[in-house]
């Protein structure tokens, strides 16, 4: 059997399916237990689980990031919902000097089974700081994994893999696509593993790398590129850290041009990582550097600026040309 | 606007609530025509007529919003009593800190309204002139702006200016750790600041009791070695006197005040959110009785300061007013993303040059 | 150790600022010697061999930081009495959170000392076991561990466990905004959880009265609604009596409470701090006098509790311990960079796999 | 006139100048004042500018670096002292969420004058948390200028400008040169211009960039690549966001053999952001693609384990033979 659902309903369905095969799985955040939070992600889920599952903590991320930490040295696995991107960084510390440090802080013996949910990314027309992309703030953050989906299956599939990973993942949720449209998923999610890209497109001129909402535009411009007779291959990173060196390496080698999309400022972003990696390790397979197509090295302006400062199809075909033209 | 008429003393729903909590519209008949008097005809109408000011705004842009012309918005719809109250008590040298909820308190220091409607059209024209009016960008990060409210009021006393800083907050802001860090610090530097918590017993869909154990906002205070005072919000000349003590207080040199305006939040939080899911929508209609407009009116009227036409046509003015405002917002250009780039450093450097933020490319020659 | 002797009732410096903390130590002799009978001798003398223990793992450490063997070494002398108190009055089952200031209270959960003194060695060896001991790891970022503790006690409150979760801090960490979040959370979660403040009236240089205004820690429990209670923390009887009464009300269900522990920081920051540079020495020449051993020993003694030679061979043991567990850290074999990579995930990444921790190269074909 | 000082005596002496010259700059911090912060940047300053202007701070880093943006609001110049790198971590918030943001939020018109200053950095044996490198955390942060010197001389005349930018202005100060040896400085430092990076030793067949406490390994590495008859030229990056564009490109362009070295962690540091850029603007002129010699993608290890994590002369030779060889 298998549903048509939007990402935030997959979302929600895998956080319902995690409360229930494991009893020790525990919600915590701001507004999700009988609001089901600002996006509706958990909605219903207080009603089936009780409030000591679904819990509504007072309004201070540092503190209940904290104690989902405590919660895991008890046998607890918490799944922290933060209300919006730049929400997180009241508990950057906690997330950096405690989370990231655990295992290692145990000789590898115990982790902690903690998952982070951060709806990110601009396109909603949303107010000033609830359109950050703050993911590599967390990739250069030793012990910490992050991850993001794409679409409804992959955000069902990696948040009840994140779930079972037994060590803190922090899982960037797209907000925007939250709502674009409706796909299949199974009654059950299967816990995928955690740290593989997809390829979403098959293509052999040029490849566009992308992760979250930006999948959707690298595949627009796959689109565009092939009315222009250019066969662009897609990639979805989902794992942002650690990247999948394998796809990485495989995909440049194999077509030699590489275009990497996200929406997080340019300066020592997520493209400059791969671009890093790739010049290094297949440097002479790559028939054109690396081209970039990333968020400004600028607060994410006021939503009347967002479609110009967000990566776009049409800025990603003409780097993708840039690349092909090289 | 509630239709005027005699001032009633029996508001249900607070009574409770508002205990201990300083008054003016609940004051016996009497008292309350005293303490209407003695504040005088001016300024009661001055502080009607800024409430006035501030719920067409809010109403205004509702319907704005609904039209697609502004985004999410935030309506403090029965909290005009707390912010209008606390900006007439303060001087224009003093600084105000408001954050999202108090969005429109700048047009009450003289900034054309189009300007915070703008904010919420995503258009940066709407940050308006901070060193002009005193007033810090509208602040949306909880409890971030108490720090700086600390800083700037010790930083002005360090600079021998005497002005005040009031930082606004709800219930929900006293949970996070900038509250505490702020008024620890306060104290500590006797730094001549209010803390304004509006208490509308809602953060979002999180009622007051998960978000503290204490049932009074004011008690925090102690724990700072300041003092904590407790007023009805829904009385503006309540709120006003207040602040007026804190702001004499500060000025003093005898440091922080925490003000706990207590209320109730009649609206949604925001234009996106849907009360009905998490409150019994009897709870917000009751405590309609006590919004604040409508009470300061009925006491006016009472007392012979104002007549109902006179402050209806307040209302009318105001509602103008924000018409207009709302009517000129197409007039303004979006900035390019250039001029935007611009205003990130004082000194723009390559990365946000002109040339960056067009097509991809690879470099030039050096 | 000082020589033991009668007790003495006038213990001059902190006499005022003890005023109101609950204390054994200072009850007049009549109902002292009732007291620790009523303690009973094994727990008493336990309670002695446990800051004996903790003495001389600290002299010890800072020992063997002068000879170089280990490195910066936050020394607890005189915080003996809060840490020996509060272990003893858990069970195994509840967790301790402690910082780098309780940094050996896990040789009390059966920990070898050595353990402790391979961290400020520098050796991962120096991390205990976490769930073997119910100590999370020695937490250095001020504050940071609180809501760490609310989440154990809270959590096991949902497990149904009943563990009580003890958390360690210092008069600064409440300045910190960690503090005040996780007070209040776990107010508001009836966290059996206890929050045990030892006020040694000093963050590294600087004094209380720059870091908060309040005279008394226990007073900001009442901005979160729980109980504050106030201890001598130079008392080991005392302590242990606090805690206890803590421990027990969290596990009757009735949640936090937090205990300031008052005492004075007699000795450096830590071995690379010099506090001559910031308060007068003869200040913690003074509060010696009150340094929780000496004290205690000679309320033992006078209580015919303990003969002084019993006591002089509990510290001479400890000594001796202390001393042998320090001859061993030459044993311990730094781990490789490899092997400590392989301890950040439960599958390691390629990113920390081996080769990538050699020479920096270009990659291989694929 | 001149004087023979170490790194933290020309910070003082820095701060001292800046102090007497500028009457609205303040210095905030934890134990700046009596005791001279736990690094004694700033001892005798308290004395000589009474405790108004040299304050010490209650434990409250969130805290204090908001009230220094409120007072650069009233017009004050704070430079904040944070006692150790990992401990800025609990402001992280303020300066993403308002000091990167606050000139942009007055569509250009008012800056926060506002210098952080951060030890930062291992190599000193000391406790955990105490020998982190977080300046990629705020180079990828919009807004923030970030800055670190390797020499007394660079840390008086930068942090001299630094307080004279008008926009924050994060400091990171290599703590493990703070005493490493003496150089003559001026009386007065001079406010040099703030994003320029540094030759530092000329040399023509592979370049090595670093910055703070790397560039003394990059000088030692040099040198042992010269007794191997290598010549190896060492640029100081010294302003990190932004990144001095031209004399990357410059170096790149006559050298063609680059290495980037740093002490913090390799994914989406600052040497990705490098190889990034001069991939995509230089390729052509690359004879090998860049190396990173960087920290490891790890919690910084105790101490015992610091030497063999931190990059050594013996890797950055070994990666400047890679380029060399390729
Ligand atoms: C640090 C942070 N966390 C979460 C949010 C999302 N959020 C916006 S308003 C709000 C509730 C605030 O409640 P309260 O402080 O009572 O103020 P009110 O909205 O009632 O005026 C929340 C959770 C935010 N803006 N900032
Ligand atoms: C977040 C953070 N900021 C700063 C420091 C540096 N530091 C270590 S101990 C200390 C003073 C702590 O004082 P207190 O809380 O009274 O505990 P005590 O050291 O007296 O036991 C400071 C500032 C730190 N460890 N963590
Ligand atoms: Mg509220
Ligand atoms: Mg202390």
């Amino acid at each position: 059997m298998s549903t048509k659902v939007t990402m935030v309903e997959a979302v929600g369905r895998a956080l319902g399916q995690v409360l229930e095969e494991d009893p020790r799985a525990i919600l915590l955040g701001e507004d999700i237990g009988v609001n089901g939070g600002v996006f509706r992600a958990t909605a219903g889920l207080q009603e089936r689980f009780g409030p000591d599952r679904v819990v509504d903590t007072p309004l201070s991320e540092a503190g209940f990031v904290g104690a989902a930490i405590g919660m895991c040295l008890v046998g607890l696995h918490p799944i922290v919902e933060i209300q919006f991107d730049a929400f997180v960084y009241p508990a950057f510390e906690q997330l950096a000097s405690h989370a990231g440090r655990f295992r290692w802080r145990t000789n590898g013996a115990y982790g902690l089974p903690l998952v982070i949910r951060i709806p990110y990314g601009g396109g909603t027309k949303a107010p000033e700081l609830h359109s950050d992309s703050p993911e590599t703030l967390f990739s250069h953050t030793p012990g910490l994994r992050v991850v993001a989906p794409s679409d409804p299956l992959s955000a069902g599939e990696m948040l009840v893999a994140a779930a079972a990973c037994g060590d803190p993942v922090i899982y960037m949720e797209p907000k925007r696509l939250y709502r674009r449209g409706r796909a299949e998923v199974p009654d059950r999610f299967l816990a995928l593993s955690l740290d593989r890209a997809q390829v979403v497109r098959p293509g052999a001129d040029v490849a566009i790398l992308a992760h979250g909402a930006m999948v959707e535009v690298a595949l627009e411009a796959a689109e565009q590129l092939a009315a222009e007779g250019a066969s662009a291959r897609v990639v979805d990173l989902r794992s942002l850290y650690p990247l999948d060196r394998d796809t990485l390496l495989r995909t440049a080698t194999e077509v030699g041009r590489v275009v990497v999309v996200h929406e997080a400022p340019r300066h020592s972003g997520l493209a400059a990582e791969v671009a890093a990696i790739l010049q290094e390790e297949v440097a002479d397979h790559l028939l054109a550097p690396v081209l970039r197509v990333t968020g400004m090295d600028m607060p994410f302006p006021l939503f009347q600026l967002e479609d110009q400062a967000l990566p776009s199809a049409a800025r990603v075909v003409s780097a993708a040309r840039a690349t092909l033209e090289y | 606007m509630r239709e005027l008429g005699a001032a009633s003393d029996d508001l249900a729903p607070g009574a409770e609530l508002m205990e201990g909590a300083s008054t003016v519209l609940g004051l016996p008949t009497d008292r309350r025509r005293e303490a209407l008097a003695r504040m005088g005809r001016p300024l009661v109408l001055e502080l009607f007529a800024a409430m006035a000011r501030l719920r067409a705004f809010d109403e205004r842009a509702v319907i704005l919003q609904r039209q697609g012309v502004i985004g999410t918005y935030p309506t403090y719809f029965g909290e005009e009593a707390v912010q209008a109250g606390s900006v007439l008590a303060l001087e224009d040298r003093d600084w105000l800190f408001p954050t999202y909820r108090q969005n429109s308190v700048v047009v009450l220091r003289g900034c054309p309204p189009e300007v915070p409607l703008l904010l919420w059209r995503g258009n940066p024209a709407g940050w308006h002139d901070v060193q002009a009016l005193h007033t810090a960008p509208v602040c949306v990060p909880v409890a971030t702006n108490y720090p700086h409210a600390v800083g700037a009021a010790w930083g002005s006393r360090l600079l021998g200016a005497a002005s005040v800083a009031l930082a606004y907050g709800g219930d929900g802001s006293t949970s996070e750790g900038d509250f505490h860090e702020a008024c620890n610090l306060a104290a500590v530097a006797r730094a001549p600041v209010i803390f304004l918590v509006t208490n509308n017993q809602w953060a979002i869909s999180t009622p007051l009791r998960l978000q503290t154990r204490v049932e009074r906002i004011a008690d925090k205070a102690s724990a700072y070695g300041m003092p904590g005072v407790r007023v009805d919000g829904f009385d503006v000349f309540a709120c006003h006197l207040a602040v007026s003590e804190a702001a004499a207080r500060a000025r003093r040199g005898d440091g922080p005040t925490l003000v706990e305006a207590v209320g109730y939040r009649l609206g949604p939080h925001g234009t996106a959110d849907e009360p009905s899911l998490y409150r019994d929508p009897e709870s917000a209609r009751r405590w309609n009785a006590w919004e604040p407009i409508g009470r300061a009116g009925n006491a006016l009227v009472d007392a012979g300061l104002a007549s109902a036409d006179e402050l209806a046509k307040l209302g009318a003015d105001a509602a103008a007013e924000m018409r207009e405002a709302g009517d000129r917002l197409q007039d303004f250009p979006v900035p390019s993303l250039e001029e935007v780039a611009a205003h990130v450093y004082r000194d723009t450097p390559w990365t946000l040059g002109a040339e960056r933020l067009r097509e991809p490319t690879f470099g030039e020659e050096v």
